[in-house]
């Protein structure tokens, strides 16, 4: 494995209480692949890869378990050890372009930067480096854009950039925090090429979270879905998507429009909200939620905590057994209420 | 830029003009006639009539506010009293001189007393404003929460009178606050003013520290912030180069107004301490009922508030590139 | 001229007053040099200080050099700290004390004071070879010039130069100086009489036979006129060099030091004026080289740094800011500072008038006089140390022939007797008059003012306190027609002479007059008239001391006002300094650095 | 929960367990709650309140302590001051009988002095900050809601009028106000200056309010629900009062709690120039004035007022931060 997660727990100590972030979590991934984490907002992805990158605040993060990458067991590294790899063995994505890139620095000097910081090379190099990977990227007339600031690129270009700026260094790792979220439809197909495209090129391993299973769909090769704190199923991207065997990847899925499905069949969003993860309620987290309980009762549900199987390859965390599962996947969802 | 500057200024200019002019309106209502003042307490009628002349005061106000005008850039002659070359603020008829040379004689006490403080407290206060933001929650945070808060609330006189009770007169820590120009005693410059300094940014480092505290910690959690500490950059880069690059439009903001009013009149300060600024220079005026001299230090102390928004609004584009000139 | 700072337009007014009105001062018909003659013969009651000996000198005592005080030293710098800038420059606008000790350094006249030992002076020739020659029972005056005397450009002085001084003095814009030489000259309002002569007139009665001869011819017997050639406004100006309305932004320098710099407000840099010649200066001991003098600063910081004595304050003075009651303790109670203070109580009168006008009820105004609590207004002002208590309208410092008297038992009960006061209102027929005190509005006089309200209500006074502005004080209680029952003012001899006091403060009432009780009987006109005439200066003395008692005992026209005492700081490194008993300023004459 | 700092995910729970308790709660009940719970601002609000107690119970509290702020007891009473006026027991003459001490010179008795001074100073930063409210909230939404040529010259009026040098326009005008407000051979009523001092602090006052409301208001007038109110035909008072006004009581209420201690220091400072209060009218800054005069020989006499001041000054401070606090969390400081 070229990134291994075991046992990932990260806690935030706040006044109001221990929040239990990401509980219990193992995943890896290999070079040249792409692993799609899904999961509502607060689900513990976002918090599960800044630890990869290890930006949380020692001072409020307790973080324990191990995160081995490239051999090298990044949990509890130097902050010297950390800053080299960032953004040169692992680079990150985020989500929001606009406010990802300082609005002070032109594209190209927040580009140049990164490239200086690792390679050690001069201010020339670096910028000839920058106006190189705008081009990859595709940003039209490199040479000029460089020196621009950010608001004055389009939201399509500014992510271009983002990329660029991510992948400057040829990194191992790229994790893309909702990489496409906040731009519109058209031009996230276009960012999605290019990252793929990319990696084809590089044979980068990337992360791709995200909340949109489309987005997975279009990308991954393994998908793992978490549910407060936890991942809840592991597969490869069609084990998941075409049987999911959770109750909340069905939740999920039957949330997503797709164009397959009759017009008008409604969709079924998972139901309530996500729980607090001060108090995460008892055995399976998702209890409260589950359409199924009533089929186990709630003794069951609020019981021994569900674990994912340990063995590789498609797994889910559930009391319901396969035979179950499969029964249940065969009937509509609304017969069970 | 260059036509924002010029825009800016000719609007700055419009507003002090106006200033002078409310100020000149108001100001000659003071019953006290500058004439009868110049004349002396044996004053014949032709007499005084004569040094009306001479001040210019027996004509219409709005003709003596023109005069006072044109005299601003082409000097004027006040007969018997002599010539006041072209930066022509007024004739002060109680020091017999034009108050332009007093002003100028008196403004280096002012600038040194203001452009040291304010270094002091610009640098003290950021400093300690960032090194909040980034221990939240620590004792050091919760220190210097508390001397702002205190800092910023006392008064000059009290802390300042205080200060030179003990550590002047008692401790002999301080030498007594006291302008020399720098060219004639540098040691004796700096030991002068040391104390002014301090009180002034016991004052207002407070102010900075606030500031520069809660725009730090709204940055810090700014994605690009997040964003150059993935790429690798280093804790004290993140926080020099692109925290407090965001933290410094509110505080050039502030400091831009705080220098421009103390410029213009840090009356308290320069009383507590007996420094010989433009604002005891005011003050005397007011005693004086020397009106030439009181409405040059009002333009003076308005200019250098109004200089200071144009510099601030011009500091703006340069902080942020988004901030576009017009 | 013995002027006090704040009082300098109300004593302008007296001058103006003195020539227009009917008893211009000075003591007719007596021997010149007789007014001060008697000095020696009273010593005042309460004696801390030494009353000044001034006594007149002769050509031998004319001839320079100064005497020098002990330990002198040559050279150096000196530096002198005060509050305010000099008002004028021009010595024919000179009235004021400081600004006449500052004439003191830049300029001469014909006349000035000699200073013998501490507290002994005498009026000499300073320009003149002697004291001047009077002729004509007083009415003929002839000075001649020392050799050797110039300008500061090498230029010699004349007696036309002398001529041109006072004649200048006649000019529209000369305003602010003295008057009486002028007066005497003409004998009616010498404005309109002489318009100066600078449209080429000149004024046949000043003569200049030679180059070193001047005689003035006065229409009447002036035999203190040599008295009146010292003040500082008679020091003379340069014909060739007279620059009219300008000559106030700076003199030509006849006195020992030249301006150098001059940055109004703030400081003055004086050096030596090459052409002065100290054999010819009985008077100026011009002893630093270079006067560097600073203002701007209030008088409690220059105690502070006086006190602090560090670095270049060591060899700093002040001419006029003495200790502000609030370091008075400090100051007296530091065995440090004893051989750096300096005490004099001041040379003036100070009243709080009665606007007779108005307070008609003599009862009413011995009551106001008894209940007065002078021992209050003395702690307020800073204790015994910065105000004497005097029951005489006469200053007992500087009244030759000084009696004491206490009508109103202010030795005995300082704090004001109320019972005595509420006693003389039940007589008077109106227990609760109302009093409108008017008040200068600066810090320490409504302090003052709290204490006095505090004080007459108790005796069931009513007290409307009513503040006037600072600037136009003066102008407001020198109305004939002012609506206040009450106020203070101060007035100062012009030399050592009691007739220069009760004409004048009892002299013609007018507006800006300096008859502000506006008591103004025909009785007491010709008691004055009669006084004023009597060649005997000892039996005038008397006759001064004993109308004192009188006014008081007949009308009650005033309370007599606590009498400042200065205390003032030099550094550890000034030697000389001397308060001048006349100016109340510390004397420049003196001075020298301290190796 | 994208945030690397520890504020997001403890926000983020606050938000949590706040859409819980929110549940039927008006937004003034819900900063009431959250006020309550800040216990600085408790604390401050107590000082506040106690100061206004102090200054409207001034003549009861005299009463008790048997003394009032005018008699000159160190006069009238031998052995209290020295011969220089300083009180002759230490510390500034504190004893029993005089709680803080004397004044120097008068010797009048600093505890009721300070206690009366409250008021003085109170009374004139109380009606100062009212009447400054009032015209900031007119002037701001009248120029933000009117918009156009209005606005543009409101704006420019504000300019002006931030760009005075105010303490010395201040100091110049006192005189000027007086001879306005009383003919010069009338007897001057105590409360002159007290008016020419709210006058010539309101003078300047208003503008910074005005400026901030009317910036509110330009941003409320695009919202939707303000659009909506026009499009329903609602009348512009009914939009100003009903939509307008209620959305700008937090940055009215925030600023008016600064304003307050901003012009009890002005008007103390005012009186330390020497155009404030005059005598027989106990008031601070005076006491200021003298303090700085005697502190050589009587420190004391400048600390009551200096830490009066300071007490005062830093609850309100704390107390108007703990306002904002309560209405806007987000803005943890």
């Amino acid at each position: 494995m070229y990134l291994e997660v075991n046992e990932l727990t990260v806690d935030f100590h706040t006044e109001d209480g221990v929040v239990h972030a990401v509980d219990g979590l193992s995943f890896g991934i290999e070079r040249g692949t792409t692993l799609g984490i899904v999961g509502e907002s607060g689900s513990g992805k976002s918090v599960t890869n800044l630890a990869v990158l290890g930006l949380h605040n020692p001072e409020t993060a307790k973080i324990s378990g191990s995160i081995m990458f490239d051999g090298q067991q990044l949990l509890g590294a130097p902050r010297s050890t950390m800053e080299k790899l960032r953004g040169n063995k692992i680079a990150m994505i985020f989500q929001d372009p606009l406010t990802s890139l300082s609005p002070y620095h032109t594209v190209g000097a927040q580009i140049a930067e990164v490239y200086r910081k690792h390679r050690g090379v001069s201010k020339s190099v670096a910028r000839d480096r920058a106006i190189e990977m705008l081009d990859r990227v595709g940003i039209p007339q490199p040479k000029i854009r460089v020196d621009d600031y950010p608001h004055q690129f389009s939201g399509g270009m500014r992510q271009r950039a983002m990329i660029a700026m991510a992948l400057v260094c040829d990194p191992g790792l790229l994790i893309a925090d909702e990489p496409t979220t906040a731009l519109d439809v058209t031009v996230q197909a276009q960012i999605l090429d290019l990252l793929r495209e990319l990696q084809e090129q590089t044979g980068t391993a990337i992360i791709l979270i995200t909340h949109d299973l489309g987005v997975v769909a279009q990308t991954a090769h393994d998908v793992l879905v978490m549910y407060a704190g936890r991942a809840v199923e592991r597969g490869t991207m069609p084990e998941v998507l075409r049987e999911p065997r959770h109750p909340y990847t069905w939740g999920l899925l039957g949330s997503m429009p797709t164009l397959n499905r009759p017009v008008d069949l409604p969709l079924h969003p998972v139901r309530g909200t996500p729980p607090s993860l001060i108090n995460v309620p008892s055995g399976c987290p998702f209890h409260p939620r589950c359409d199924y309980m009533k089929l186990l009762g709630p003794e069951v549900c609020k019981g021994e905590r569900p674990e994912l199987a340990p063995h590789r390859g498609h797994g889910d965390a559930c009391y319901l057994s396969p035979s179950q599962k499969a029964e249940l996947r065969a009937r509509p969802a609304e017969e069970t209420k | 830029m260059l036509r924002f500057l010029i825009r800016r200024t000719l609007a700055a200019a419009v507003i002090l003009m106006i200033i002078s002019a409310v100020t000149f309106l108001l100001f000659y209502a003071i019953p006290a006639d500058p004439a009868r003042l110049a004349c002396g307490k044996v004053c014949p009628p032709e007499t005084l009539a004569q040094a009306r002349h001479n001040l210019g005061i027996d004509k219409p106000l709005m003709v003596q506010f023109v005069s006072w005008v044109v005299a601003i850039f082409v000097g004027r002659d006040y007969e018997g009293l002599g010539h006041c070359p072209a930066p022509c603020l007024g004739y002060s008829f109680v020091n017999r001189q034009p108050v332009f040379d007093t002003i100028i004689d008196r403004l280096p006490a002012t600038l040194a007393l203001t452009v040291g403080a304010a270094v002091i407290f610009l640098l003290f206060g950021v400093a300690t404003g960032v090194i909040a933001a980034l221990r939240q929650g620590k004792a050091l945070d919760k220190i210097a929460s508390v001397s702002s808060l205190i800092g910023a609330s006392v008064q000059i006189y009290f802390v300042g009178t205080l200060l030179m009770y003990f550590f002047v007169y008692q401790l002999h820590v301080f030498a007594q606050p006291k302008y020399i120009p720098i060219t004639e005693d540098p040691v004796g410059w700096f030991s002068g003013l040391l104390l002014p300094w301090i009180v002034l940014a016991i004052i207002f480092t407070a102010n900075y520290t606030r500031m520069t505290r809660s725009t730090m910690v709204e940055t810090l959690s700014e994605d690009y912030v997040r964003t150059a500490r993935a790429k690798g950059m280093s804790g004290a880069s993140v926080v020099l180069r692109f925290a407090l690059r965001g933290t410094l439009t509110p505080i050039v903001t502030i400091f831009g107004v705080d220098l421009g009013t103390l410029i213009g009149g840090a009356i308290i300060t320069e009383t507590t301490f007996g420094l010989q600024g433009l604002g005891r220079l005011s003050l005397n005026a007011v005693n004086n009922s020397d009106l030439p001299l009181l409405m040059a230090v009002v333009l003076v102390a308005a200019a250098a508030i109004v200089v200071m928004n144009v510099v601030v609004d011009a500091l703006y584009a340069v902080i942020d590139p988004r901030v576009r000139l017009s | 001229m013995n002027i006090r700072r704040r009082s300098a337009f109300a004593l302008l007014a007296a001058a103006s007053m003195a020539l227009v009105g009917a008893c211009a001062p000075g003591n007719a018909g007596a021997p010149a040099g007789a007014p001060s003659a008697g000095a020696s013969s009273a010593a005042p009651a309460a004696a801390p200080y030494k009353p000044a000996v001034i006594t007149l000198g002769t050509a031998e005592d004319s001839k320079g050099p100064a005497i020098a005080p002990e330990g002198v030293v040559k050279g150096g710098t000196v530096t002198m700290i005060d509050r305010d800038d000099y008002a004028h420059l021009d010595p024919a606008q000179v009235y004021v004390n400081t600004d006449a000790n500052m004439g003191l350094l830049l300029n001469r006249g014909l006349t000035g004071y000699k200073r013998i030992a501490k507290g002994e002076y005498k009026l000499v020739g300073d320009l003149a070879t002697d004291a001047g020659t009077p002729s004509d029972g007083g009415k003929t005056w002839t000075f001649t010039l020392k050799d050797g005397v110039k300008w500061q450009d090498g230029a010699p002085i004349t007696s036309a130069d002398v001529k041109w001084t006072i004649e200048r003095m006649f000019a529209p814009f000369v305003t602010f100086g003295p008057s009486y030489i002028q007066q005497w000259l003409t004998e009616e309002d010498y404005k309109k009489a002489y318009k100066g002569p600078y449209d080429g007139k000149e004024l046949d009665n000043i003569e200049t036979p030679d180059d070193k001869t001047i005689v003035f011819k006065f229409k009447t017997p002036h035999a203190d006129a040599n008295y009146a050639f010292a003040m500082a406004g008679y020091s003379i100006v340069p014909k060739a060099k007279d620059t009219k309305e300008k000559y106030d932004q700076g003199p030509v320098s006849s006195g020992p030091y030249i301006i150098k710099s001059h940055v109004v407000d703030k400081s003055y840099e004086l050096v030596r004026n090459p052409n002065w010649d100290p054999n010819t200066d009985p008077i100026r001991g011009a002893y630093p080289d270079v006067w560097k003098l600073e203002f701007g600063q209030e008088a409690l910081q220059i105690t502070d740094r006086l006190v602090a004595d560090s670095g270049p304050d060591q060899t700093a003075f002040t001419f006029y800011a003495a200790v502000p009651p609030e370091r008075l303790q400090q100051v007296l109670d530091d065995p440090n500072l004893a051989d750096r203070r300096m005490i004099s109580p001041s040379p003036y009168g100070n009243y709080y008038y009665f606007n007779l006008d108005r307070v008609k009820d003599q009862k009413v105004r011995q009551a106001v006089n008894f209940a007065w609590p002078s021992k209050q207004i003395q702690q307020t002002l800073g204790g015994p140390n910065a105000a004497a208590l005097p029951t005489t309208i006469l200053n007992e410092n500087t009244t030759v022939g000084y009696e004491p008297y206490d009508l109103f038992e202010k030795t005995t009960k300082p704090e004001g007797d109320i019972e005595k006061a509420k006693q003389l209102l039940a007589e008077s027929g109106n227990p609760n008059p109302t009093i409108v005190y008017a008040y200068n509005q600066t810090p320490v006089q409504e302090q003052v003012t709290v204490v006095i309200k505090n004080a007459l209500e108790k005796a069931g006074i009513k007290v409307v306190a009513k503040p006037l502005d600072r600037k136009t004080y003066y102008d407001s209680i020198s109305q004939t027609k002012n609506e206040f029952d009450l106020y203070w003012g101060g007035w100062g001899a012009d030399w050592p002479s009691g007739s220069t006091v009760m004409p004048i403060i009892f002299g013609p009432v007018s507006d800006g007059g300096q008859n502000m009780s506006h008591l103004n009987t025909p009785e007491l006109s010709a008691k004055m008239k009669e006084i004023s005439e009597n060649p005997d200066i000892d039996a005038a003395n008397k006759a001064w001391m004993a109308l004192d008692k009188e006014v008081q005992e007949k009308y009650t026209p005033l309370v007599v006002a606590e009498n400042r005492i200065a205390t003032t700081l030099h550094g550890s490194k000034v030697g000389g300094a001397e308060i001048d008993p006349q100016q109340w300023v510390v004397s420049p004459n003196t001075i020298f650095v301290k190796k | 929960m994208t945030t690397p700092t520890s504020t997001a995910p403890a926000v983020d729970a606050t938000s949590v367990t706040e859409t819980q308790e929110a549940v039927g709660r008006s937004p003034g009940q819900l900063m009431w709650l959250r006020f309550r719970r800040d216990r600085t601002g408790v604390i401050s609000a107590i000082i506040v309140i106690f100061f206004f107690l102090v200054a409207i119970l001034a003549p009861v509290i005299a009463a008790v302590y048997g003394k009032n702020p005018y008699t000159l007891y160190g006069q009238d009473i031998p052995g209290l001051l020295n011969d220089y006026g300083y009180p002759v027991a230490p510390n500034g003459g504190i004893s029993s009988e005089y709680w803080f001490g004397l004044e120097p010179s008068l010797g009048r008795d600093v505890f009721t002095q300070l206690v009366y001074g409250i008021r003085t100073s109170l009374g004139i930063a109380v009606v100062a900050t009212i009447i400054m409210t009032v015209l900031g909230i007119v002037i701001g939404i009248v120029a933000g809601y009117a918009g156009g040529k209005t606005d543009y010259f409101v704006g420019r009026v504000i300019d002006l009028t931030l760009s005075f040098p105010q303490t010395l326009f201040i100091i110049a005008f006192m005189p000027v106000v007086d001879s306005i407000l009383v003919a010069s051979n009338e007897e001057p009523p105590v409360w002159l200056r007290a008016v020419s001092l709210t006058i010539m602090l309101t003078a300047f006052g208003w503008a910074g309010l005005a400026r901030l409301l009317r910036g509110q208001v330009l941003s409320l007038r695009t919202r939707e629900f303000v659009e909506a109110a026009k499009v329903t035909g609602a009348s512009p008072a009914r939009i100003v009062f009903k939509e307008l006004l209620p959305n700008l009581w937090t940055p009215i209420l925030i600023q008016s709690t600064l304003l307050l201690p901003a012009m009890v220091t002005a008007e103390a400072g005012l009186s330390f120039l020497g155009v404030g209060m005059g005598e027989l009218v106990p008031d601070w800054g005076r006491m200021f004035l003298r303090a700085t005069q005697v502190y050589r020989n009587d420190i004391t006499y400048l600390i009551f007022p200096g830490v009066a001041l300071l007490v005062f000054v830093v609850a309100f401070n704390l107390l108007g931060d703990s306002i904002r606090d309560a209405f806007d969390p987000k803005i943890k400081r």
